[in-house]
């Protein structure tokens, strides 16, 4: 059903269900309410798969990374151990203290978790498999994907515990100071395609040299620059000092359990394919790509970012919080700008294919 | 979350939902038992046996257990090492934030009766079962990660043979 | 603008932290990130092991004292063997001093792996740790041949070794001997150049060698702080005479140096089996000593060089079977009373702290006893 | 610097205070009066043929007659080590404490006062290192202190 469902356009889904609905005499605000939300509804299953898949995913990784297995005697190589968490998860008795913040401290993992799938209105998945081609599309991705600092400082202060504090205020330090280098090198990438649409970024980037990734030499620049941004945004080791598990317990989620501490799981891992799925339609010309359907393109082109995201996690240490500063503000930063210049200069000389 | 202990009440009452309620129980069982997050707790020699047991040759993971550093995600505690009577209370500390479906291996001998060496000693708590509800005795000192995982597999067993109605209480 | 009112708080690293190893409870008063003070509290795993030997003969209080420092649990025998064979004057047959040689320097390697996988995991790289002991199973495997026992190992008895090693041990430890030798350089490719393991480590937890010595400091600590001193070789005891091999020495006493001399540490430990291995000797394992041993009055003071440093036992006898008095000393005792000294003032983060406190090594029960 | 000549060194210039014990054993084992215990602590630390500046050991112990402080120092740079005690009643015993010397003394000295109930006089911060916080049953390493669950091992 699921590969059916994706041969489909999403435009197609929402217009046959717009068609079935516009006779039956209900207001149109209304018909249209209801098909966005069946949109919705195949997106939040999509993307709930993926996210299951990721955990699994990442805990195999490790594993071989680490010369062990993994997950192993839940089916075939653990394969639903996923579920088995989540399972577990729902029966969690909701561990509420009583010196908390009531308000935020509910709201917190409900804000991480529609953070973390707004973003994925305009992520072109594959050739027409986009839910609404905005022409601001990047500009509104990184606007929602800051809302997850304010679920985190929520999440800090909301739990009323000094380790939650503190991990809270070095989220709120790290994701701001990071945001800067992230956005200057995607507009590298906007100087050259000249519209913030997502499909116009994808369409830009046809034929296989002219991804992004190859335009040297701000090209891979920008690509470096905005990878590490993106491990900071995600809160990925070595930049994952919010919830450093050695110094700070379990950072911001010290006191969520339950369904609340499974949100903030899910949602760091949407952050993690977030991130890379924007690195795929930037840099590696989204679904593009000769004889496979697009959407297999797109997707494995962001599980090897994301293979890449996982692969920092279990080899690199991790920084310290001033370390992380300073090397956004003193390296980072510089090293984007410079790059964008040079970027506008050849353009405006047009030394650019 | 508290709704779950409500279900087997109003289920029973409909016809046949004696078996929704039984078909129900062992989904709810297979998800504790087949993914237990234990604590990051060790105090003495038994905690090196239990790093061992984590690392890569005999692996936690492969059971899906996976270890968590805060007691409100953990769901098992293995108290492994003597617990004194200074650390006694911590303990109780520890158990009692943790969220509620939770468990307890007593690893080595020093939690089961105070071991084989300290048995008059005046700062170590003769066992720790009248500090925590025990589930899992595992002997040795320090046992071997073997008999460590086979604790942990008789643990996944008695989870799945949970009654709901008899969740309840725990 | 009126000054901002910033206040100091507390935060307790308490008897359950992930990166204090064992149940040690550090109060840091805090300023923001940076510790200004951080006060150790400790007796959380206080077994009165010294009252329990005085209850027990002297063959018991053997696997009593293995416990006492449980990573290397080979040199706690062999102190307490070495105390009691000096107090009777027992005459240890060759074959057996060489065999407590290899058996302390395996010991030594696998107590220094751990340290490396600990040290890693606390600065965030998980790795590591897995291969530390992924290498630490073949020393296990090792151990297990001899004496039946992972952990505590109860193999050096007085006067000698409990029993000989069985046939396939020399050619499985020369292998395994080979393979962490050639693993040490995969540490050093994820840890050593890695720049932000440097930026962690390098110039961190400075320890001044002269106050060090003050405190009491001993092993790969003292040593990381330039000051040469290493008991095989000032205070020699057993047969460390007869194997050439260098005190690891580093000079900048900061957490990078604590980390290197430990590395070094293995290769001279590495060294030191090989030889010992190719010089064994036959003849048997152990020198005549009746099940009721009852040594002369008198008292000693014997210290041997551990992987945390000093281990010494102060052993007291009036002639029974029971000793009066067993006094032990560890190394991590005099590290963790030196710790508050480094980190006071200097403003350090709590990252920092975690950092010092990993390459201190300290574990709890020879602070607890 | 061998052994003897350490034992003859010591017996010389510190005639009056150290007086060597004859436990007929290879490590000198000198005795010291509780009042100079300081002095003399100093003059080993500072004396340059000595330099002993390293606190090995330092531990009570009761040997049912009387009771004993023990110090073991030694010193890096002359590879010279030195055990030496101190005698004390079991009524109110009183040390000074030595960390003016040796700093490494301080825990060692506030276990003492703890488990043996030794007063020691100025020491920098007294407080309870090892019992749990409300212990209040006396000196556990006493020699006529039982632990209530005590089991004495049956004579052989």
């Amino acid at each position: 059903m699921l590969l059916a469902l994706m041969s489909l356009e999403l435009v197609h889904i929402f217009r046959w269900a717009y068609g079935l609905l516009a006779d039956t005499g209900l207001p149109a605000l209304w018909v249209l309410l209801i098909s966005y939300a069946l949109l919705g509804a195949i997106m939040f299953g999509v993307l709930a798969v993926l996210a299951l898949f990721l955990v699994w995913w990442e805990r195999k990784i490790a594993g071989h990374i680490q010369q062990r297995f993994g997950p192993m005697r839940n089916g075939w190589h653990g394969w639903y151990q996923t579920i088995a968490d989540a399972i577990k998860l729902l029966q969690k008795e909701d561990v509420t203290i009583d010196a908390r913040d009531r308000f935020i401290f509910f709201w917190a993992p409900v804000v991480c978790f529609v953070a973390a799938f707004l973003a994925y209105i305009c992520i072109p998945f594959g050739n027409g498999l986009i839910v609404a081609d905005l022409n601001i599309g990047i500009l509104y991705i990184m606007a929602v994907t800051t809302f997850t600092i304010i679920a985190l400082l929520m999440a800090g202060w909301g739990s009323n515990n000094k380790y939650a504090l503190l991990g809270g205020m070095r989220s709120a330090a790290q994701v701001v100071s990071y945001e800067v280098p992230m956005v200057a090198s995607i507009l590298t990438v906007i100087i050259y395609v000249g519209s913030l649409s997502m499909v116009d970024i994808v369409a830009s980037q046809q034929s296989f040299f002219t991804w992004f990734i190859f335009r040297v030499p701000f090209g891979p620049i920008a690509f470096l620059t905005y990878i590490t941004a993106a491990t900071a945004e995600a809160n990925r080791v070595p930049f994952d000092i919010p919830e450093a598990e050695q110094e700070l317990v379990a950072g911001f989620n010290v006191e969520y359990s339950g369904m609340k501490f499974a949100m903030f799981f899910l949602a760091e891992f949407l952050n993690m394919f977030t991130v890379s799925a924007i690195a795929v339609t930037l840099f590696f010309g989204g679904w593009n790509g000769p004889w496979l359907p697009s959407w297999l393109w797109f997707l494995g082109k962001t599980l090897l970012v994301v293979l890449l995201l996982m692969l920092f996690r279990w080899t690199y240490p991790r920084l310290r919080v001033d370390q992380l500063m300073e090397f956004a503000w003193k390296f980072l930063v510089p090293v984007t700008f410079g790059n964008l210049i040079l970027a506008a200069l050849m353009k405006y000389l047009g030394w650019y294919w | 979350m508290g709704l779950i202990k409500k279900v087997p009440v109003y289920t029973e009452s409909i016809p046949g939902g004696a078996l929704v309620a039984t078909s129900l129980e062992a989904v709810l069982n297979f998800g504790r038992a087949k993914s237990l997050w234990y604590l990051l707790f060790g105090t003495a020699c038994c905690a090196i046996e239990l790093m061992c047991t984590g690392a890569s040759r005999y692996d936690f993971d492969r059971l899906g257990m996976m270890f968590r550093a805060s007691p409100r995600q953990a769901d098992l505690i293995i108290a492994a090492g003597t617990i004194t009577k200074k650390m006694g209370p911590r303990l109780r500390k520890l158990y009692d934030q943790m969220a509620e479906p939770r468990y307890v291996i007593a690893m080595g001998g020093c939690t089961i009766k105070g071991g084989p060496f300290y048995y008059d000693s005046y700062s170590v708590e003769k066992g720790i079962d009248h500090i925590v509800p025990v589930d899992i005795y595992v002997p040795g000192c320090p046992p071997r990660p073997e008999s460590l995982l086979e604790g942990c597999l008789h643990l996944q067993e008695k989870v799945r043979r949970q009654k709901l109605s008899e969740w309840q209480e725990k | 603008m009126p000054e901002l009112r910033t206040e100091e708080f507390q935060i307790n690293m308490g008897p359950h932290h992930p990166s204090t190893h064992g149940v040690c409870r550090l109060l840091l008063t805090m300023d923001g990130e940076k510790v200004v003070e951080a006060v150790p509290y400790v007796g959380y795993l206080h077994r009165a092991i010294e009252k329990i030997c005085e209850n027990r003969t002297y063959h018991m209080c053997i696997p009593i004292l293995d416990r006492f420092e449980y990573v290397t649990s080979m040199s706690c025998n062999y102190v307490f063997s070495l105390a009691a064979e000096k107090l009777a004057r027992i005459e240890v047959p060759e074959r057996a001093e060489y065999l407590r040689v290899i058996m302390l320097e395996l010991n030594r390697i696998a107590s220094h792996l751990i340290f490396v996988g600990t040290t890693a995991m606390d600065l965030g790289a998980l790795t590591p740790f897995l291969y530390g002991l992924r290498e630490r199973e073949l020393i296990m495997d090792l151990f297990e041949m001899t004496c039946g026992q992972r952990l505590t190992y109860n193999y050096i008895r007085i006067g000698g070794v409990s029993r000989d090693i069985p046939p396939q041990f020399v050619p499985k430890c020369r292998e395994a001997v080979r393979i962490i030798g050639g693993k040490l350089a995969d540490y050093e490719g994820i840890l050593n150049e890695n720049p932000i393991w440097l930026a962690r480590m390098k110039g961190i937890g400075y320890a001044d060698p002269q106050q060090a010595i003050a405190w009491g400091v001993s092993g790969p600590v003292l040593r990381a702080s330039g000051v040469k001193y290493d008991l095989r070789r000032d205070d020699p005891y057993s047969i460390y005479d007869k194997f050439n091999f260098d005190v690891a020495v580093r000079w900048n006493g900061d957490n990078y140096d604590r980390f290197l001399v430990r590395i070094d540490e293995i290769r001279q430990s590495l060294k030191i089996i090989s030889q010992a291995l190719d010089g064994l000797p036959e003849g048997e394992t152990r020198a005549k000593v009746k099940a009721r041993f009852k040594p002369p009055a008198g008292e000693v003071y014997v210290r041997i060089e551990n992987s945390r440093g000093e281990m010494g036992v102060y052993l007291v006898s009036d002639g029974s079977e029971k000793p009066v008095r067993v006094k032990t000393r560890g190394g991590s005792y005099n590290q963790l009373q030196f710790l508050p000294e480094i980190v006071r003032g200097r403003g350090y983060l709590i990252a920092d702290l975690v950092a010092i406190f990993a390459t201190f090594d300290v574990i709890m029960p020879e602070v607890d006893r | 610097m061998t052994q003897q000549e350490l034992t003859a060194y010591i017996q010389s210039s510190f005639e009056g205070k150290l007086t060597l014990l004859d436990t007929g054993r290879a490590e000198p084992m000198f005795e010291v009066r509780p009042d100079d215990l300081l002095e003399v602590a100093r003059r080993l630390r500072d004396d340059l043929q000595l330099k002993f500046d390293y606190l090995c050991n330092m531990g009570a112990s009761d040997t049912r007659e009387r009771l004993e402080v023990v110090y073991s120092i030694a010193s890096t740079t002359r590879r010279l080590r030195m055990d030496f005690k101190l005698v004390l009643g079991y009524e109110n015993p009183a040390v000074e404490s030595v960390t003016p010397v040796w700093p490494a003394a301080n825990w060692y000295e506030r276990e003492m006062n703890e488990l043996f109930g030794i007063e020691v006089k100025d020491h920098p911060d007294m407080r309870p290192l090892l019992l749990p916080e409300d212990w209040d049953q006396g000196y556990p390493m006493l020699k006529n202190w039982d632990a209530p669950d005590f089991v004495r091992m049956p004579e052989l």
